[in-house]
């Protein structure tokens, strides 16, 4: 018997008694169970030769088989005679459900058809991006009661009273700048420090304002009333910054 | 004012995935249904013969490239998501046809696991939890998704034929008849 | 034999960026530059005055909504329902799964502050106050909403997929399963 090298090309055992049938040209509904338990038995033995993992699913198919066999080699034990009503059939349960997932493979068929039709038209490459909404630039109003809730939390908190010298509005900038070239975005939330005081927490807010003013740096949500993100933004070359409108 | 048109061409070209009906609407304000398919079928014709198509899939409108065309296309686009496998539109194939289903059930019937493929299936959004069948262990039920239905090109639900259309469709001669149900 | 025009059609709406006419050359094999250049005119004609433009900016060609029609598209684009960010999901499955959960438990798992997460989740219904905790400072309980479900399909809260279902369909190696045996 020759035997398809492809072996992987069998979904299950199911998959692999349905090939034989039709390979073998055999009535579904009138198996010769002994024959099909021998090719399909052949056909695992092959698979160990090739060293391929025979599935768990393999081996309970070929102990059904081989049920199936030794029920049907004994005389009919309820007496019937050899006439056998198909109920009975020890090879009842096992047709149907070959048959029932012949009816799958069909639609599984049906399917890769239209795939292959479908893949034959495209829709616009939205970009490398992907397609992730476009986030749209948070208002002053929205950078005001992010803030606003940034006080609040602070002053709730004891406030310590730290004597720390004040870094200037110029160097806060350039603090801020800073922190943004090394990652961008950043979370609004996390440019500010609850320990800060009140001062501080202002200085930082004045200086983002600054930036943004300046034109480098961008804020954004993705959503009305989401995460207020502070993207870096390039400084645009030989263009005099545009002041942001809603600033 | 712009035409409606002219509109509806731009918001169908800038639209990454099919524009509903009410999407539509909401957009146009205003605008009833009936117009809204005529100012299409005015589109449809007048892109007849032309690279592009509006196609009705997935319960909306989308603009796509005609498929004859596909072989240019192609050469320019990088690559297409990855055919999905055998086992993959086995599976699909019983969530679709037979949703709401569970695990146990499409494995019952494919006679091997399928974890991974269910997996891959969720990853492509293709299908989607719909509840839990109400039996011991409330196992969950999967359904299709919308993506489903775009991705084989369906309007919706109601296209898909049945398993006997398919059968009728596919059995070849000198297949087994299946008398029995 | 499709027309030029059609596959030239179909390539511009495709693409994703500015098609050079090097890259359509490509593409064409064997049609002039002066040839496309025409072809393109007489696209760009077509076009006039309908919702789409084809414009020829830096790298080359490519079609674009044109720009009086921009209210609405960004209307379309703005009435699509805003995914949910990750920070957002993340925090939404805490509060989904152990509800009810308060600030400081979220927080303490995700490991950052989830004061913004939590606004949005409010604005957008997904999550409710259900109580107070009966600890020190009686700190808010959170859990979801009626359009919590709504939003993610599901009936009721006993649908939910457990956290280890989820894993079992998201996580793993990846593997499809597949190509057995």
């Amino acid at each position: 018997m020759v035997f398809q090298v492809k072996l992987d090309v069998f979904e299950g055992p199911l998959d692999l008694l349905l090939h034989l049938i039709e390979k073998e040209e055999i009535d579904i509904y009138d198996i010769p169970i002994a024959r099909i338990t021998e090719s399909y038995l052949e056909y695992m033995r092959m698979m160990d030769e090739l060293d391929l993992e025979v599935a768990g699913e393999f081996l309970v198919m070929a102990s059904t088989l081989l049920y199936i066999k030794s029920k049907m080699l004994l005389p009919s034990t309820e007496g019937e005679g050899g006439d056998m009503l198909s109920a009975e059939d020890p090879r009842a349960p096992l047709v149907e459900r070959l048959l029932e997932y012949k009816k799958y493979k069909r639609a599984a068929a049906f399917l890769q058809e239209r795939e292959a039709e479908q893949q034959k038209i495209f829709i616009r490459d939205a970009g490398t991006e992907g397609p992730s909404p476009l986030p749209f630039e948070a208002s002053l109003f929205d950078l005001l009661s992010a803030f606003r809730e940034v006080l609040q939390k602070s002053s709730s908190r004891p406030s310590l009273e730290v004597t720390r010298d004040r870094l200037s509005l110029d160097e806060k900038i350039a603090e801020l700048a800073n922190r943004l070239r090394k990652r961008s975005p950043l979370d609004f939330f996390s440019l500010f420090s609850l320990q800060a005081d009140r001062g501080e927490l202002i200085l930082t807010f004045l200086a983002l304002l600054e930036l943004i003013r300046q034109g480098l740096a961008l804020v954004r949500q993705a959503e009305p009333f989401g995460e207020i993100m502070v993207y870096r933004k390039k400084p645009s070359r030989g263009r005099i910054p545009e002041v942001p409108s809603k600033v | 004012m712009e035409s409606l048109e002219a509109i509806l061409e731009a918001l169908l070209f800038a639209s990454g995935c099919p524009l509903s009906l009410d999407k539509i609407q909401e957009v146009l304000e205003g605008v009833s249904r009936h117009e809204v398919r005529k100012i299409i079928q005015g589109l449809q014709c007048r892109y007849t013969g032309g690279g592009i198509q509006i196609l009705e899939v997935a319960g909306g409108y989308m603009m796509a490239t005609r498929a004859e065309l596909h072989p240019w296309v192609q050469k320019l686009q990088r690559s297409r998501p990855a055919k999905l496998s055998r086992a993959a539109l086995e599976t699909l194939a019983l969530v679709a046809f037979r949703q709401p289903i569970t695990r146990a059930e499409i494995e019952e019937v494919r006679g091997v696991s399928v974890d991974g493929v269910l997996r891959t299936l969720f990853e492509r959004n293709l299908i989607r939890i719909v509840g839990r069948k109400a039996v011991v262990g409330r196992p969950i039920l999967y359904g299709t998704t919308k993506e489903f239905l775009r991705y084989f090109g369906f309007r919706d639900l109601s296209e898909l034929p049945t398993l006997k259309e398919i059968e009728a469709l596919t059995a070849g001669p000198g297949q087994e008849g299946e008398g029995r149900p």
